[in-house]
Order: structure tokens, then C-alpha cells, then sequence
């Protein structure tokens, strides 16, 4: 895989993805969808790390490790944030991040 | 099979074929098998199915269509094929559509992880128990598009009730295989299974011992709650009674398959049987040996293999032969065990079912691993000098050793199986109150 | 064989950033929510052509298997269907795309194509470390801290996010007995007759 | 062990386990469950139905031919084995009270059906399925105890079993047929042809049953089969047959002619006696019958219901109808009832006119004496129109008296026509003014009873 795909067309999807995630989670007023721009934010840190990993320190396993690591984060956040949205539908009655803007209540 | 076909071709055709083109066939070969066997399994297992049912419940059993009824599995499957399939007008067209494709691929990739007999497995993964449950996992996204699809409350009800039961009994299910994973230091399936023979002392080499292929690792506690664990958490990932609400025609008319019909619902019932089959499958490899069993080592001994490649490859033929016949024997038990259950036992509730999952299943399998990791460090540990006094455990995988940890799990494992069902008591109720408490109707069975 | 390996990688880079911008674009919550899943697997398979193979199998368990169903429930449990009112974008979306485009061709595209890494030739076949034993070793030992914090960090999200979600039932529903029943209806029929 | 349950009371029944240890009793479910499946493997809970005593083996369940019936055990949940019975092969024997459609008895021997059409059956029928029409004595015209054409709807028909429960007669029974389905919608109008059923079939699907309804059944039937002249109340496809036979019978009663009385007696014995005396072979056993019949027959048979002696070729034909006269007047002389002797035996023309011609003149006689009968005529009328009624009652008197001469003359063309000629027009014709005069009558009659309350 070294020798037939250079490091940087790999890190370039992973730029591509991580914009796209970017602009997902400014865009978009449903809750949910930011939740899933900062997912796919998220999973393209990842590629970068694995990337690193394979091409530059095949010996030392931390790439994977920290790659680990993130998937934790995003599986704690994703449940947190969820929480969040569905505590807020309950209250608010409604999904849309921009109607939710008073501290009151 | 990479290294029977590798043989046949080079060394018995005498024609060099090129690396690639050997991996190409022999994958090819296993595919092809693969998706040849899996439908077969299907037709047989509902026609068994509906027969034992049948006779437990004092009845015949499909007996009209063919001798003794076995074209019943054909008939249904034209019916299902020639049935005209309606799409509700309001559904998601795309995704009502995908839907069916989605449960059923994930049964297809696990079938490539099953190894049938001695060498006879399509990969070997060194992660093939966690691939297994990991793509079981994406059946459930499946269910929940279905769900949504069909626009149609009793379907998206059914589907979150069947995909919150498989998520939720995924968690006991793998950290009962988690000790498995301990006991054998590796997730390859075909590890797994060479770790079971010997005769019942699993992980301890004694001379003298024959290799019958009977080193199950149901013969240690550790093993046995790890199996009665595993086997719940498989009757619930597989929705089979007494955790079949998802579909269960009383409560929500079909569950999430109640707007489709014709192909797409047959695809849904062979998702499921291969479903059941596969976890029958994991069951008998990991704690059954899969196709361990007397009379498979002495033929592998003569096969054509890494080991020995001036083998015969008769005995490859008939170690595979034999080792699929046990494989085999034993998933269709346990299939067997399932339909058992099906004949006796009735239907949760959805509480109850959640209930029973998290607060007794859950724990049970906690303790197994921490009495699993007991029996590791009893029997493979080197003794730090200083712990003098515990030399007279004898050498790291001595019987003595065993012996020990076994009685010790035993004692561990018993304490918290009781522990666990007299917890489950709901707590403001003594004995008596139990009694006095009606479970059906106005009279008390004790 | 490399013709053979690129022609892959091009086919999962595509899947990949083809789901990720469907996820973005599609006005249904749920079909983003499927084009998310799908992104999720192109990754997985991306991992597999890194031969990194427990992590890929491990975002297929996590990702597909459970986070993709904790969206999917929480779009169902708040997806009023009059959802249709306002639309799904802000109104100055194009600033917001603006900024991504900008960060994309402008500052990381150079950096990444300009570097010449230094790849370092695969040592031998044996050292590549892809598997879950290697892993398992460095958790236990280098990285034994962040596991460990890595372990608290779930338990505690899990905890808050029940806290969070948990709906307090005014008066949940008892399922009584018919011996607690009969007792109840006693008791009631007792303090009726004492008023 | 069965546990008396009052309403809302609380009982509790102790097994005799001490601890309720969790999973002990699931695995004594699955124990139950298995003992089902290993032994539905080899026992079935039916056996055939022993036809005979000795046939009561036990392994006779699994005889596909005979019928089967289930065996009960006191306590039903000792029971093991399967329960199904693969139906087309295996049958099992419908209890006597099965019902599914209704069907028409007829005697074996005589051939004659129960039915006296008298339309009890037609009107209990809850979905109206039941319709018939009476027979008529193809001589005088008048009602014969009967029955012409019996149609049931079987499509329509929901086997209450009201019928064969109102009918006086244990004429229509429920059969236990129920392998009825066809191709074509019209056959499931079922005919009287199709409708009859031997007694002796029925004895076999219901003997209790037919014990019971058997005496009153054949008292009823003997007092009928006198009062059907000809072949009328014989079921139609035995029609020929039991004709030719009598027409034997009735020779082999010439041949011997000095006992002529004898068989006259005999046939007047009860029909018990019959059967004993039966002769050995059924040919000659059928002879005595048909002798038994004709002599019956003849004693009964108006003169002009000769009709079924017509085909004796020899002057033997004269003779009888000679005896046969002699009965009818004496008959006719004796009988009470006014209906009956009109109908059962018109007597010679004359008479016949002579009685018409008294009723007129009474009834013209009551018609002007009380004016107030007429109150029971429809309020319509107004007094002064009471003369106008009693004209009325003296021209249908004339047409009577007239009619009546006419029905002289008839009567020596419709013997020769054959006795099955369904009713031909010109009986009907007939009938017609003789009702009209016995409709005067029963006015007149009327008027005086309501003239005499009056007072």
C-alpha cells in the first residue's frame, strides 16, 4: 500500500473529509446533523493518525493506540450530545439549535 | 484451503499456476460454497424446526408435500418468491428497499469467519471472533431502516424494541466470549478451536493425556458460565423465545417486517434462521470444540498440511468429512435446544427482558471474567520466589494447578450464580410474600 | 498488484467523500443519518487497506454498530414530523462553506502535498504491528494512564448522558400483584369506611 | 390434580419443593417438553374404532381405513402421543347427533317415502331453504299424504336440524355427509331424487336415534301408505320397480284366487308381522310383498284410483275392480268426516251432484233468512247487499252441481292415463269449482255458528 498510494493522497481525503464535516456542523440548524459534521470531523482525525502510523512508524503501534483513543472520545461525546438534544426536545418541544437561545427555563 | 488447492495444482497437475491465481480459486471455491450452504442450512433448519416444534406440542408436523414433508422448505420458498411484493405508498421507496439487503449481508460476511472442519475455513482473521460480532451489529442498523420505512407505527415500534434488545444483549454476549478470548490468548476463531482438544483438561498439557479432541471449555466453570451467559445473550440477539417481542405476532403485528411481503420478507426470515444457525455455530466452536472430536487429530496427522506437506490428501478429504459432521451435530443440537426452549418457555416482556439482561446476565459474566483471570494466573504463572509457600501448587500448567483452580472458579462461580438469583428478588418481598404472590391467575405455584 | 491497490483506494475515497457530502446535503435527517453509516463503513475499509485491522473491525463494532443506532434513535425520538417548518440550512450558508473551502485549498492542501515525507521502507514482514496483541501489550504498559482515563471518561459520560435523558415519571406505573391489589383495595375500602 | 378455584379467592398449592431456587423450575418445564417430544415419536392418543369386540387390539391405531376415535384419559395431562388424524386417510367416526344436511327417509321395503309433505319443515326453516309441493291423486285431483317435489337449497342450508326436529312424521333426517363441495353453484339445489335415503342407511349412522323414532315412524307410515293411491308415495327411483313387482305380486294373488281374502287380511296385518313372515329368497320375499301391497292397495283405492290395476291385461281386471268398488261404497258410506269421504271417495256421479245440489238450496236458504251474517263478510259490503250474497251462494251451488256431471264423463277417460303423468292440466281444471262449493259451504256454515252466538 506504501509504495502504490503516496501519504499525502491520504492525508488529502482526510483534510476533504474533515472540511466537509466542518461545513456540516456550521451549517446545518438540526442538532442531530452538527452532532454528525463533528463525527465525521472526528473519523477523519482518525484516518490522519492511522495514516501516520502505517507510513511513517510502522514499528511503534501509538497510531493505533491514539486512534483508539479518539474512537472513545467520540463514542462519549456522541452519547452525551444526544442526551443533550433529546433533553432539549423534551423542554423546547423543538430540534432547531438557532430557536434555542434564551438561558431562561 | 489455499494450500489444498495450492497441491492439487502444482504438485499433482505439475502445472506452476501463478500465487494469485491459487488465492483467486481457492477463494472463489469458498464463496461459491458459502453461498451455496447458507440457503440449504435455511430450508433444512425450518423444516426441522416445524418438525420437532411439531412433535413437542403432540402433533405430526408438516408431512404432505414430499415424503415425510420435505419439500415443505421448497414450497414456502416459491410462495415467498411468486408472492407480489407491495411497497406501502408512503414508505421511504429507497430505503424500504435497502433495508432487507442490509440484515441479510452481515450473515453472509459472518459465514466466512466459520471454519467447518480442520483446514477447511474460508479466512482466518486473527480478530475472527470480534469481525463476527462486530458485522452481527450492522443487522440491527438494518432493522431499524426497515423499521422506519415502512411508514407504519407497529413497524417502527417493533424495530426499536428488536434493535434496543440486540444492542443491549451484544454487551453480555461479548464479554462472556472476552473469557474465551482469555482462555485462548487470541480472537482467531481457528485457534480457538485447536485450544480445545485433549481430553476434558483445556489449557493444561498432561502427558499421557490422548488428543480425542475432547478439551472443551465447558468442562471448566469458567467455561460453564461463560456458555449458560453466551447462550441467553444468543437466544436474545437471535430473537428466539423467550425473547421474541420484536415479532411477536400477539403484541405488534409483525414487528418491523409488517409491510413487506414476497422476496424482501423471505430475506428477512433467512437473515434470521442464519442468524440462529450462526450463533449455534459461535456456540459449539467456542465453548464445544467446533469440529474438535475423537478421530480428527489421528486423520489430520496424515492429511497434507503446513505441518506434514508430504500428507495424503485422502485424509484431508476425510478429516474435513468427519469434522463437519461433528461441527454440524452439534450447532444442530443446540438449534435443537433453542426450538426446546421455544416449546416450553413464554414470552417476556419487554422490562422483564431488559431487567433480566442488565441486572442478572450482565453481572454474571463480569464475575466469569474475573474468575476466568483467577484461573489464568493459577495455572500459568511462574511464582514469584518470595511466594514461597505457594510452590506447593506445583509447575505452571501442572494438574495440580488445575485442580485447584477449578475447585476455586467452581466455588466462585456457584456463590455468584445464587448471589445473583437471590438479588434478583425484588427486594421489599421475603419468601413468603413470593409465595403468597400470584403469577398466574388465582392460583399459586410454588 | 499497485494498479490494483490504487484502483481500490480511489474507489473507497470516493464512497467515503461522496456519504460525507450527501450527509451534509440531504434534506431528510434520516437518509443523512444512512449516508453517515455508509461514510463510516468506506472508512472501515480504508483502515483495512492500511492494514490496520483490529481498529477497522473496531469502527465497524463502534461506529456502524452502535453510535450510528444512538443517532438514528435520538432522530426518531425527536423527529416531530411537522420537522418541515424552516429551512435546514442557515440563511448565510455560504459563509459557512466560504470558510471550509478556504481551509481546504488554501492552508492544507499545501502543507500536505509541499512536505516531503520521509517514508520509511516496511522493515520486514513479521515486525508489521496490525494486530490487537501488540495493542493489548501497549495498553497495559505505555499507555496504561490514558486507558485508564479513557475508562472513567466513558463511565462518566454514560452516567451523564442517563442523567440527562432520564425522564422523571411523575408516578410509574407499579406492576401490582393480585395479592397486592386485593391488600390495596382493602386498605382503600378501610379508610373510606373511617372518614 | 384438579383444584376447586372460587371467584377472587386466594389458594395456594404447595408441590412439595422447599426452595423455589431459580432455573430448577425451568428446566422441570423443559423436562415435561421433552417427555412430549421423545414419546410423540411412537404413541398416537387415537385408535380405530373396533368394529367388532375382538377387534379392540391395541396397535389397531394405526389401520388407515377405519374409522378412528380418541382415547380419554382421566387425567389429560398423562396423556402422550399425537393427536392428529391425517384426515383423508384417516377418518374419525362422527358422533350420532353430527348434523350437516338435511336428507329424505323412504322404507326399504316398500319403497314408500316418509314424507306426508305437511309442510311443517318448509315453514321452521329458519333461511326458507325447504320447498315442496304436495302430491295429488292424479284421479280425483285431490291431496295425497305425499310429497310431489321436495327441494332443498343446500347452499343456503345452515344444518340447524330444525327440520328433522318439527317433523312429525321422522320424515327428513341430518345426514352426516359433509364432503358436499362441487364445481357448479345449481347442483347444491338438491331435488327430492337426489334427497332420498333408505331408512336402513340411516339406522346405520344413527342407530339411537332411529330406535327410538322407529315405531311411530312405520305406525305413521302404514296409516299414510293406505291413504296414497297408486304408486304416488313410493320414492321415484323405486317407482318402476315396486310397480312391476305388484304388478307380479297381483298375479301371483290371481293365480291363486280362492285365497283372494287371505292376502286382504294379511295385508291388513301390521307391518311387523310382515318382515317375519319374509320368504327365503329376496325375489320371492319381494313377491309377497307386492302381493301384500296390491291387495292393500286394493282395498283402499277408490274406484277411481284403479289406474295402477290398468295394465292387467285379463278380465281378472273386471273382478277386482268389482271388489275394489264394493270397499270404496262401503267405505264411503261409513266415514264421518265430510272432507274425507268427498275426497277419499268421490262416490258415483250422481251422488256426488245430488249432495252439491242440497247444499245450494241451504245455502240460498240461509243467505235471505239472516241478514246479519253478513257482518263477518269484509266491512266492505253494506246490509241490503245480503241478498246479493246469497245469489252469489246460489250460482256457485248451480256451477258445483254442473261441474260435477262434468267430472262423471272425465272420470272413465283418466284411467287410461298412466298413474307418474305429472298432474295434467285438466285435473286442475277440476278441482277448481269443487273447492268453490266446499268455500260456499264453510261460509254458510260460518254464518249460521255466528248467527247462533249472536242469540
Amino acid at each position: 500500500m506504501i509504495n502504490a498510494v503516496p501519504l499525502s493522497a491520504v492525508l488529502t481525503i482526510a483534510a476533504a473529509l474533515f472540511c466537509i464535516g466542518l461545513f456540516g456542523a456550521m451549517s446545518r440548524r438540526n442538532a442531530v446533523s452538527i452532532l454528525m459534521g463533528v463525527e465525521l470531523m472526528l473519523n477523519s482525525v482518525n484516518i490522519n493518525l492511522v495514516a501516520f502510523w502505517r507510513y511513517l512508524q510502522p514499528d511503534l503501534i501509538t497510531g493505533q493506540v491514539f486512534a483508539i483513543f479518539v474512537i472513545t472520545v467520540a463514542a462519549a461525546e456522541a452519547a452525551v450530545g444526544l442526551a443533550m438534544v433529546i433533553a432539549i426536545y423534551r423542554s423546547r418541544q423543538t430540534v432547531y439549535i438557532d430557536t434555542v437561545d434564551s438561558m431562561k427555563g | 484451503m489455499a494450500d489444498v488447492i495450492n497441491h492439487v495444482l502444482n504438485t499433482m497437475l505439475g502445472l506452476n499456476a501463478p500465487e494469485w491465481l491459487i488465492i483467486f480459486i481457492s477463494n472463489s471455491i469458498a464463496v461459491t460454497l458459502i453461498f451455496a450452504i447458507a440457503p440449504l442450512q435455511m430450508l433444512f433448519m425450518t423444516y426441522f424446526e416445524r418438525r420437532a416444534i411439531a412433535r413437542m406440542q403432540d402433533r405430526l408436523g408438516p408431512n404432505r408435500v414430499g415424503p415425510k414433508g420435505i419439500f415443505q422448505p421448497v414450497a414456502d420458498g416459491v410462495k415467498m418468491f411468486t408472492k407480489e411484493d407491495i411497497v406501502p405508498t408512503a414508505a421511504d421507496k429507497m430505503v424500504h428497499l435497502l433495508a432487507p439487503c442490509v440484515v441479510a449481508a452481515p450473515v453472509m460476511f459472518m459465514f466466512a469467519v466459520i471454519p467447518w472442519g480442520p483446514g477447511m475455513y474460508a479466512v482466518d482473521l486473527d480478530t475472527g471472533l470480534l469481525f463476527f460480532f462486530a458485522i452481527s451489529s450492522v443487522s440491527a442498523v438494518g432493522l431499524m431502516m426497515a423499521g422506519w420505512a415502512s411508514y407504519n407505527k407497529f413497524a417502527l415500534l417493533g424495530a426499536m424494541r428488536a434493535v434496543a434488545q440486540m444492542v443491549s444483549y451484544e454487551v453480555p454476549a461479548l464479554i462472556s466470549i472476552a473469557v474465551i478470548v482469555m482462555l485462548t490468548n487470541s480472537m482467531s476463531i481457528v485457534s480457538i478451536i485447536e485450544a480445545q482438544s485433549g481430553l476434558f483438561i483445556s489449557q493444561v498439557d498432561v502427558a499421557g493425556i490422548p488428543d480425542l479432541g475432547l478439551g472443551w471449555f465447558i468442562f471448566s466453570p469458567v467455561g460453564l458460565l461463560g456458555f449458560i451467559c453466551f447462550f441467553i445473550a444468543a437466544l436474545a440477539e437471535g430473537e428466539r423465545t423467550p425473547f421474541d417481542i420484536p415479532e411477536a405476532d400477539s403484541e405488534i403485528v409483525a414487528g418491523y417486517m409488517t409491510e413487506y411481503s414476497g422476496m424482501k420478507f423471505a430475506l428477512f426470515f433467512l437473515a434470521q434462521y442464519l442468524l440462529n444457525f450462526l450463533l449455534c455455530a459461535i456456540t459449539v466452536i467456542t465453548f464445544f470444540g467446533g469440529w474438535q472430536g475423537p478421530g480428527i487429530s489421528w486423520l489430520w496427522s496424515m492429511a497434507v498440511s503446513e505441518a506434514n506437506p508430504a500428507g495424503n490428501p485422502i485424509f484431508n478429504v476425510l478429516a474435513g468429512i468427519l469434522g463437519t459432521f461433528y461441527f454440524l451435530a452439534k450447532t444442530y443440537f443446540f438449534f435443537f435446544v433453542m426450538i426446546w426452549i421455544r416449546g416450553a418457555f413464554p414470552r417476556l416482556r419487554v422490562d422483564q427482558l431488559m431487567g433480566f439482561g442488565w441486572k442478572f446476565v450482565i453481572p454474571l459474566t463480569i464475575v466469569n471474567i474475573f474468575s476466568a483471570s483467577l484461573w489464568i494466573g493459577w495455572i500459568r504463572w511462574e511464582l514469584n520466589p518470595d511466594l514461597a509457600f505457594l510452590s506447593a501448587l506445583g509447575e505452571p500448567y501442572s494438574f495440580a494447578r488445575w485442580g485447584f483452580a477449578f475447585v476455586a472458579t467452581l466455588v466462585m462461580n456457584v456463590a455468584a450464580y445464587t448471589l445473583m438469583t437471590r438479588i434478583n428478588r425484588s427486594p421489599d418481598e421475603t419468601i413468603d410474600e413470593l409465595v403468597a404472590d400470584q403469577v398466574f391467575g388465582a392460583v399459586t405455584l410454588r | 498488484m499497485e494498479l490494483l491497490i490504487q484502483i481500490i483506494f480511489v474507489l473507497i475515497s470516493t464512497l467515503i467523500l461522496g456519504a460525507a457530502v450527501m450527509v451534509v446535503r440531504t434534506r431528510n435527517v434520516i437518509h443523512s443519518a444512512l449516508w453517515l453509516i455508509a461514510s463510516f463503513f468506506g472508512i472501515g475499509a480504508l483502515y483495512l487497506l492500511l492494514e490496520a485491522e483490529f481498529l477497522a473491525i473496531a469502527q465497524v463494532l463502534i461506529y456502524v454498530g452502535a453510535i450510528s443506532v444512538l443517532i438514528l434513535f435520538a432522530i426518531m425520538l425527536t423527529h416531530n414530523v411537522t420537522s418541515g417548518e424552516g429551512h435546514k440550512f442557515y440563511q448565510r450558508w455560504w459563509l459557512a462553506l466560504l470558510v471550509s473551502l478556504m481551509l481546504f485549498a488554501v492552508i492544507l492542501v499545501p502543507t500536505l502535498v509541499g512536505q516531503d515525507w520521509t517514508i520509511t521502507a516496511r522493515p520486514s514482514e513479521e515486525s508489521a504491528i496490525a494486530g490487537a496483541v501488540e495493542m493489548g501489550t501497549a495498553f497495559m504498559r505505555e499507555y496504561l494512564l490514558p486507558f485508564e482515563i479513557a475508562a472513567v471518561l466513558l463511565l462518566v459520560a454514560l452516567t451523564g448522558a442517563i442523567v440527562i435523558a432520564y425522564e422523571e415519571r411523575a408516578q410509574r406505573r407499579r406492576i401490582l400483584t393480585l395479592a397486592q391489589e386485593l391488600a390495596l383495595r382493602k386498605q382503600q375500602q378501610q379508610n373510606h369506611a373511617e372518614e | 390434580m384438579n383444584i376447586p378455584i372460587e371467584r377472587g379467592k386466594v389458594v395456594t398449592v404447595a408441590r412439595g419443593q422447599s426452595t423455589s431456587v431459580a432455573g430448577f423450575s425451568l428446566s422441570k418445564g423443559l423436562g415435561v417438553v421433552f417427555r412430549h417430544w421423545r414419546r410423540a415419536w411412537f404413541e398416537k392418543q387415537h385408535q380405530n374404532v373396533p368394529a367388532t369386540a375382538s377387534e379392540s387390539a391395541p396397535n389397531a391405531g394405526n389401520d388407515k381405513s377405519k374409522p378412528t376415535a380418541f382415547v380419554t384419559l382421566e387425567d389429560m395431562s398423562k396423556s402422550y402421543g399425537t393427536f392428529t388424524v391425517e384426515y383423508p386417510e384417516q377418518r374419525i367416526k362422527l358422533p350420532e347427533a353430527y348434523r350437516n344436511m338435511p336428507v329424505l327417509l323412504y322404507d326399504d321395503e316398500t319403497g314408500h317415502e316418509l314424507c306426508t309433505s305437511c309442510f311443517q319443515c318448509q315453514r321452521i326453516c329458519p333461511p326458507q331453504v325447504i320447498h315442496m309441493t304436495q302430491a295429488k291423486d292424479p284421479a280425483s285431483g285431490k291431496p295425497v299424504p305425499s310429497v310431489a317435489e321436495f327441494i332443498i337449497e343446500y347452499d343456503a342450508c345452515m344444518s340447524c336440524g330444525f327440520c328433522a326436529e318439527v317433523c312429525p312424521f321422522d320424515a327428513i333426517k341430518m345426514d352426516h355427509e359433509f364432503e358436499l363441495s362441487t364445481h357448479d353453484h345449481p347442483s347444491l339445489t338438491v331435488y327430492k331424487r337426489d334427497l332420498n335415503r333408505p331408512v336402513s342407511y340411516y339406522e346405520s349412522i344413527a342407530p339411537g336415534f332411529w330406535a327410538e323414532a322407529r315405531e311411530r315412524a312405520y305406525k305413521k307410515l302404514a296409516t299414510n301408505m293406505k291413504r296414497r293411491p297408486g304408486a304416488i308415495g313410493i320414492a321415484p327411483h323405486l317407482t318402476e320397480k315396486i310397480t312391476a313387482a305388484q304388478a307380479q305380486a297381483a298375479q301371483a294373488a290371481a293365480a291363486q284366487a280362492p285365497a283372494a281374502k287371505a292376502p286382504a287380511k294379511k295385508a291388513a296385518a301390521p307391518r311387523a308381522a310382515d318382515t317375519a313372515a319374509a320368504p327365503t329368497d329376496k325375489e320371492a320375499k319381494l313377491a309377497a310383498i307386492r302381493a301384500r301391497n296390491a291387495a292393500q292397495k286394493g282395498g283402499s283405492a277408490p274406484a277411481a284410483g284403479t289406474a295402477a290395476d290398468a295394465p292387467l291385461p285379463t278380465d281378472k281386471e273386471a273382478k277386482l275392480a268389482a271388489i275394489r268398488a264394493r270397499n270404496a261404497a262401503k267405505k264411503g258410506g261409513s266415514t264421518p268426516a265430510a272432507e274425507t269421504s268427498a275426497e277419499e271417495s268421490p262416490p258415483t256421479d250422481d251422488k256426488a251432484a245430488r249432495l252439491a245440489a242440497i247444499r245450494a238450496r241451504n245455502a240460498a236458504k240461509k243467505g235471505d233468512a239472516t241478514p246479519s251474517e253478513e257482518s263477518d263478510q269484509p266491512a266492505a259490503e253494506t246490509p241490503p247487499a245480503n241478498d246479493k250474497a246469497a245469489r252469489l251462494a246460489a250460482i256457485r251451488a248451480r256451477n258445483a252441481a254442473q261441474k260435477a256431471t262434468e267430472a262423471a264423463e272425465q272420470a272413465a277417460d283418466s284411467a287410461t292415463s298412466t298413474p307418474e303423468a305429472p298432474a295434467s292440466s285438466s285435473e286442475e281444471g277440476k278441482p277448481l269449482d269443487e273447492k268453490a262449493a266446499r268455500l260456499a259451504e264453510i261460509r254458510a256454515r260460518n254464518a249460521a255458528r255466528k248467527k247462533g252466538d249472536q242469540e
